[in-house]
């Protein structure tokens, strides 16, 4: 019993992560009909600005996991602005080719940078814990918990209020008519990418306190933000986190009970079998499906 | 005999809204039906599910007698049944001719291969009126020679019943006309045939008889004449403006 | 106000407008008619920004507007209500409006288009793509006056709407223009349309064919012919 | 051009090859020309899908995955010859493309890719948990020499000519397609779903057709290349980058066309060699450079660009940048 516990802490509080490493892909996808394949990147870019700044200059992780999301929003920017938005209309292949090649750019970046050794953030504190009885709460994942869903409320918050937020989501429903109101759909797909990138900046930041990481991590954050956004519907922030508790929960406990991997294809085929059940999400997407694109 | 194309109770709904509700008509051989309604009436719809491009709810579509409900669009289409879209759908890597010969390739009488599907392709496109064109892209045609082209694809599928979605729109008062006789031949030659069109002096010409449409289900049915006289029709689609005009052109 | 001149555009390779000349003049109503696939929604969105224009000048009070970018248009005081409404479906009225008013940048002034339809009111917090056609069509309509425009342009205001109702609307616009803003309206009720608006220009695939004051065109027998449907 | 004179080079080209490990190519070359016939294997497997119906398979590695593994485990635990082995990997290819595709290919665009990506990965971690069967994480090795070998190991210049005949075959098999009734009925679909019904072609049928017979050839690809590996490992059978290999040398050489995708391994294939040789540290990073900068100056492939340069006299580079930029 107290195992089965210690694993729904576990796999809830990783779960809020992964939803924080997924909500930008999930943004993206839904407004844009872009599948990220360089998202995972972005996720360990985060991770190693942290990290550095923590090696070089003592930075905490916290302080630098701003520098992170403000470097990736800005990188994000510029990718989008100058690159994607180039082919934004095109077949997917293309957009999916472009961004498993900036994938590759990122990855092969950062092992020449920095090796392909594994690296951790050391914090004093990140590796304390909670005791409740015999269930253990480690600060730094409680932390991270915490920061997800208050990021969480921070974004839906920011898109239902804010001009560029009401920007985001009308261009994700209609570009052309979005573009008739004034909107300058270029910067805002950009912001939108920026955004995401922050976003996934500051959750490898917050996972390089909690678990090692080096640039071969990338693939695996960018397939898990796959799992996380067919399951909570595209582009829906409220979908993302519920859908990384849910995949948090069912790795953890598969850790727990089976062999190996093998929770990995149980990832998978939950993926497979949603999309062919129902490829609206189980939560469902905010009207993106209909996008007019012209 | 039974009628070529026969509905019962034919009935679509997406999400809550039911875009066809309970139509139940039949088309006798040879003859032509006219159906007019607001956009978003549901036409479209009806010709997707007659065509097997959308399952219904509920009810039936006959075609020949034999229940053809929920069966996939192509072996409706191979049963003889063709048609055109609304928003015309060309192959647009493949040749104007080349487009034309997918329907004797897949069609009722399917060529033996590819190439002789392409040979034969040129009495569709000559019928239309497009065999200058059958060597260009379809990307490349005006709006007026696209109409023709999809309905080249659908004469090639050398139909018994052919459903016609508004082909002529965005054609000039002047080229209205041929396919107006087109239509008239097709007739002719025995081939039954549903127009949807928002041409009002073009459907009033072809049709024997009219089905007007609102919100998915009938408004009023019967001859051309008669039916646009009804109040309802009046009310809920041609506006009495319209209908005063008329009545005064008429006298006048 | 606003001047286009020899205008000709299209999309890819494909053109569908030429040598096309038109004006709106300050506070006037303007019928652009015409059949489906004539071009008119084409000639709406050369004006907007949405597609470049290939050749010909197109003017706005004065100022040259050719090859803006729709959202830069719009700032410049041309409002266009594309076809099909494209409300944004999943925005509730408000927001609906509020986005219209983007381009002002001091603010969103919701007021002003309740005072008009005000059928609008009770559905503010409404989800935009569960309401009825009718009702999209005025949030629409009142989504591109939140922009404050001199010159809004309405692309197929009746499509889809019972006659009644667009009877409705157009006395609406009337109002609207008696306030100042010029209209630019594409229908395909050509009676309808020649009834509200000042003068009228008819464009058969792709060249006006046609202009003049309403009631002179309403008895021009071609237009009679070919889009009254009465011989 | 005269009809003949493609036919002529292309044989001309083949008498070349099959003297070539006689007379002029080193052992390395051999194995490096073996690898790019492979690849014009699996460009062409995903050509018929993605190209030919539209349906942008990310998952392909997946049917290579389980060819290689058919044959290892078949030749491991029956000691079954390699040439049994073949048609069974064929098999499985096929069989698993049908049961996989007739769910899948409801799925349109995004979906699509993702659900394949998906499958594939899926199935990789299926094989590392089976280690009773597949050697797991630690791979399984074919009993290619000593005693349990069933006969004697190919050597390099035997899987230069395996890899050689398949690549025929698969050339011969796309360039078939592309002049049959399926083919048209093909791109009529990767064009537009509903009319390709409406002119009474089964699309499911035809977008199952494609993606076994994809599944067949990569297969047996797989096969090959497991016996000439001799020691196989799941990350490496079914890894993400051979996918996008596929993709990307069938979509840069010209999806859709019959001598693109083998344009594109050839070149491709050369490229990575001569990056792997000339700048070993540097070379994914350069590959990843390459594939942005293809995507943006020459989306539609080579031989479409060369077809539009030769028809419209014009030269387009960043086509797409031209037509799909915001």
């Amino acid at each position: 019993m107290t195992q089965f516990l210690q694993a729904t802490v576990y796999g809830l509080l990783e779960g809020g992560l992964l939803a924080l490493v997924a909500i930008g892909f999930s943004l993206v996808w839904g407004v844009m009909n872009i599948v990220n394949l360089a998202h995972g990147a972005f996720v360990v870019v985060g991770a190693y600005i942290a990290w550095k700044l923590n090696e070089t200059a003592g930075l905490d992780p916290y302080l630098g996991m701003l520098a992170a999301a403000a470097g990736l929003f800005a990188a994000g920017y510029v990718v989008q602005r100058c690159l994607i938005n180039l082919v934004v209309n095109a077949p997917i292949w293309m957009t999916l080719l472009l961004t498993f090649g900036l994938n590759l750019l990122i990855v092969n970046g950062l092992i020449l940078a920095f090796t392909a050794d594994f690296r951790a953030i050391h914090t004093g504190w990140a590796s304390d814990s909670l005791a409740f009885g015999e269930v253990r709460v480690p600060y730094g994942r409680l932390a991270g918990f915490a920061l997800a869903t208050a990021v969480t409320v921070g974004l839906v918050l920011f898109m239902a209020r804010t001009r560029i937020g009401l920007a985001i989501r009308s261009t994700g429903m209609d570009r052309a008519a979005a573009r008739l109101m004034g909107m300058n759909v270029r910067h805002v797909y950009a912001f939108t990418f920026g955004l995401a990138a922050a976003l996934a900046g500051t959750a490898g930041a917050m996972l390089g306190t909690i678990n090692t990481f080096s640039p071969a991590s990338a693939a695996g954050y960018t397939l898990q933000s796959f799992v996380i956004a067919v399951l909570g519907g595209l582009g829906n922030m409220w979908g993302a986190l519920a859908g990384g508790v849910l995949l948090g929960l069912v790795q953890s406990w598969g850790g727990q009970y089976l062999s190996g991997t093998l929770v990995n294809a149980i990832a998978f085929g939950v993926l497979v079998l949603v999309l062919i059940v129902r490829p609206s999400g189980l939560i469902g997407r905010p009207y993106y499906e209909a996008r007019a694109e012209a | 005999m039974s009628p070529v194309l026969e509905t019962r109770g034919l009935t679509r709904r997406f999400g809550g809204v039911a875009a066809v509700s309970d139509l139940s008509f039949s088309l006798e051989e040879g003859s032509v039906l006219g159906v007019i309604g607001p956009n978003g009436a549901g036409k479209s719809t009806l010709i997707n599910l007659i065509t097997g491009h959308v399952k219904p709810s509920e009810g039936s579509v006959l075609v020949d007698g034999q229940d053809v409900t929920g069966e996939r669009p192509w072996t409706i289409a191979r049963s003889r049944v063709a048609r055109t879209f609304q928003v015309v759908k060309p192959f647009r890597d493949l040749s104007v001719r080349e487009n034309v010969a997918i329907g004797g390739m897949f069609g009722p009488e399917r060529a033996s291969s590819a190439r002789k599907a392409i040979a034969q392709a040129d009495d569709a496109l000559e019928r239309v009126d497009l065999l200058e064109k059958a060597d260009a892209s379809p990307g490349d045609l005006s709006v007026a020679d696209a109409r023709r082209l999809e309905l080249a694809k659908a004469l090639s599928m050398q139909p018994r019943l052919l459903l016609l979605d508004e082909v002529m729109a965005g054609l000039r008062p002047g080229e209205i006309q041929p396919a107006l006789d087109l239509i008239a031949s097709l007739k002719e030659e025995g081939v039954t045939i549903l127009v949807v069109e928002h041409v009002m002096k073009a459907i009033m010409a072809v049709s024997d008889s009219l089905l007007v449409m609102h919100e998915g289900a009938e408004l009023a049915r019967g001859d051309p004449e008669t039916v646009m006289r009804d109040e309802r029709v009046i009310e809920a689609y041609l506006g009495q403006r319209y209908a005063e005009r008329a009545r005064k052109d008429r006298e006048g | 106000m606003l001047e286009v001149t020899g205008l000709s555009a299209g999309y890819g390779q494909v053109e569908v407008l030429w040598d096309v000349d038109l004006n709106v003049g300050d506070g006037e109503i303007v019928a652009l008619v015409g059949s489906n696939g004539a071009g008119k929604t084409t000639l709406l969105r050369a004006v907007s920004g949405l597609i470049g224009a290939s050749g010909g000048e197109l003017r706005f009070d004065g100022d040259s507007i050719a090859g803006l970018a729709p959202e830069r248009v719009v700032g410049r005081g041309v409002a266009h209500v594309p076809e099909g409404r494209r409300l944004f479906p999943g925005l509730t009225v408000e927001e609906n409006l509020k986005a219209g008013a983007f381009a002002q940048r001091n603010g969103a002034d919701v007021e002003h288009a309740l005072e008009l339809f005000p059928h609008l009111r009770d559905r503010l917090s409404q989800v935009a793509g569960s309401m009825s056609g009718g009702e999209q069509q005025m949030c629409a309509i009142a989504r591109g006056l939140m922009s404050r425009p001199k010159l809004l342009m309405i692309d197929e205001l009746s499509l889809g709407l019972a006659p009644k109702l667009v009877e409705e609307i157009l006395e609406r616009l009337g109002k609207v223009a008696r306030l100042g803003t010029a209209l630019l309206i594409v229908e395909q009720d050509v009676d309808a349309a020649l009834r509200i608006a000042s003068r009228g220009y008819v464009l058969e695939t792709g060249r006006i064919v046609s202009s003049g004051k309403s009631a002179e065109l309403l008895d021009d027998p071609r237009v009679r012919e070919a889009y009254l449907g009465i011989e | 051009m005269r009809a003949w004179l493609p036919w002529a080079a292309a044989a001309l080209g083949l008498v070349l090859l099959a003297l070539g490990p006689t007379y002029v190519l080193y052992d390395a070359e051999q194995r490096t020309l073996g690898s790019v016939f492979m690849f014009v294997v699996l460009a062409q497997g995903w050509n018929l899908i993605g190209g030919f119906a539209g349906y942008p398979s990310f998952g392909n590695v997946v049917f290579f995955g389980l060819g290689g593994y058919t044959t290892a485990v078949l030749m491991v635990k029956t000691g079954a010859s390699f040439f049994v082995t073949v048609p069974a990997a064929a098999a499985v290819g096929l069989g698993f493309a049908v049961l996989m595709g007739i769910p899948i290919l409801r799925l349109r665009g995004h979906y699509f890719a993702i659900a394949t990506l998906g499958v594939a990965e899926g199935m990789r971690e299926g094989v590392i948990n089976l280690p009773g069967l597949t050697g797991g994480n630690k791979g399984t090795t074919i009993p290619a020499v000593g005693e349990k070998a069933t006969a004697s190991y190919p050597g390099n210049t035997g899987f230069y000519f395996y890899f050689l005949i398949l690549a025929v075959i698969a050339m011969l098999v796309v360039w078939g397609v592309a002049r049959s009734r399926f083919g048209y009925a093909l791109r009529a679909i990767s064009q537009d779903e509903d009319a390709a019904a409406a002119a009474g072609i089964n699309t499911t049928r035809a977008k199952i057709a494609a993606f076994a017979l994809a599944g067949l050839l990569t297969s047996v690809a797989g096969a090959i290349y497991a016996y000439q590996q001799v020691t196989i490992y799941p990350d490496r059978l079914f890894s993400v980058d051979i996918t996008v290999l596929m993709v990307v040398m069938a979509v840069l050489g010209g999806a859709g066309t019959v001598i693109g995708p083998m344009i594109g391994a050839v070149s491709l294939q050369y490229l990575s060699e001569w990056l792997r040789d000339n700048l070993t540290d540097y070379h994914t990073f350069v590959f990843g450079a390459i594939i942005v900068a293809a995507v943006l100056i020459l989306p539609m492939g080579v031989v479409n660009f060369a077809l539009d340069a030769w028809k419209r006299r014009r030269i387009a580079l960043f086509q797409a940048v031209r037509a799909y930029r915001l």
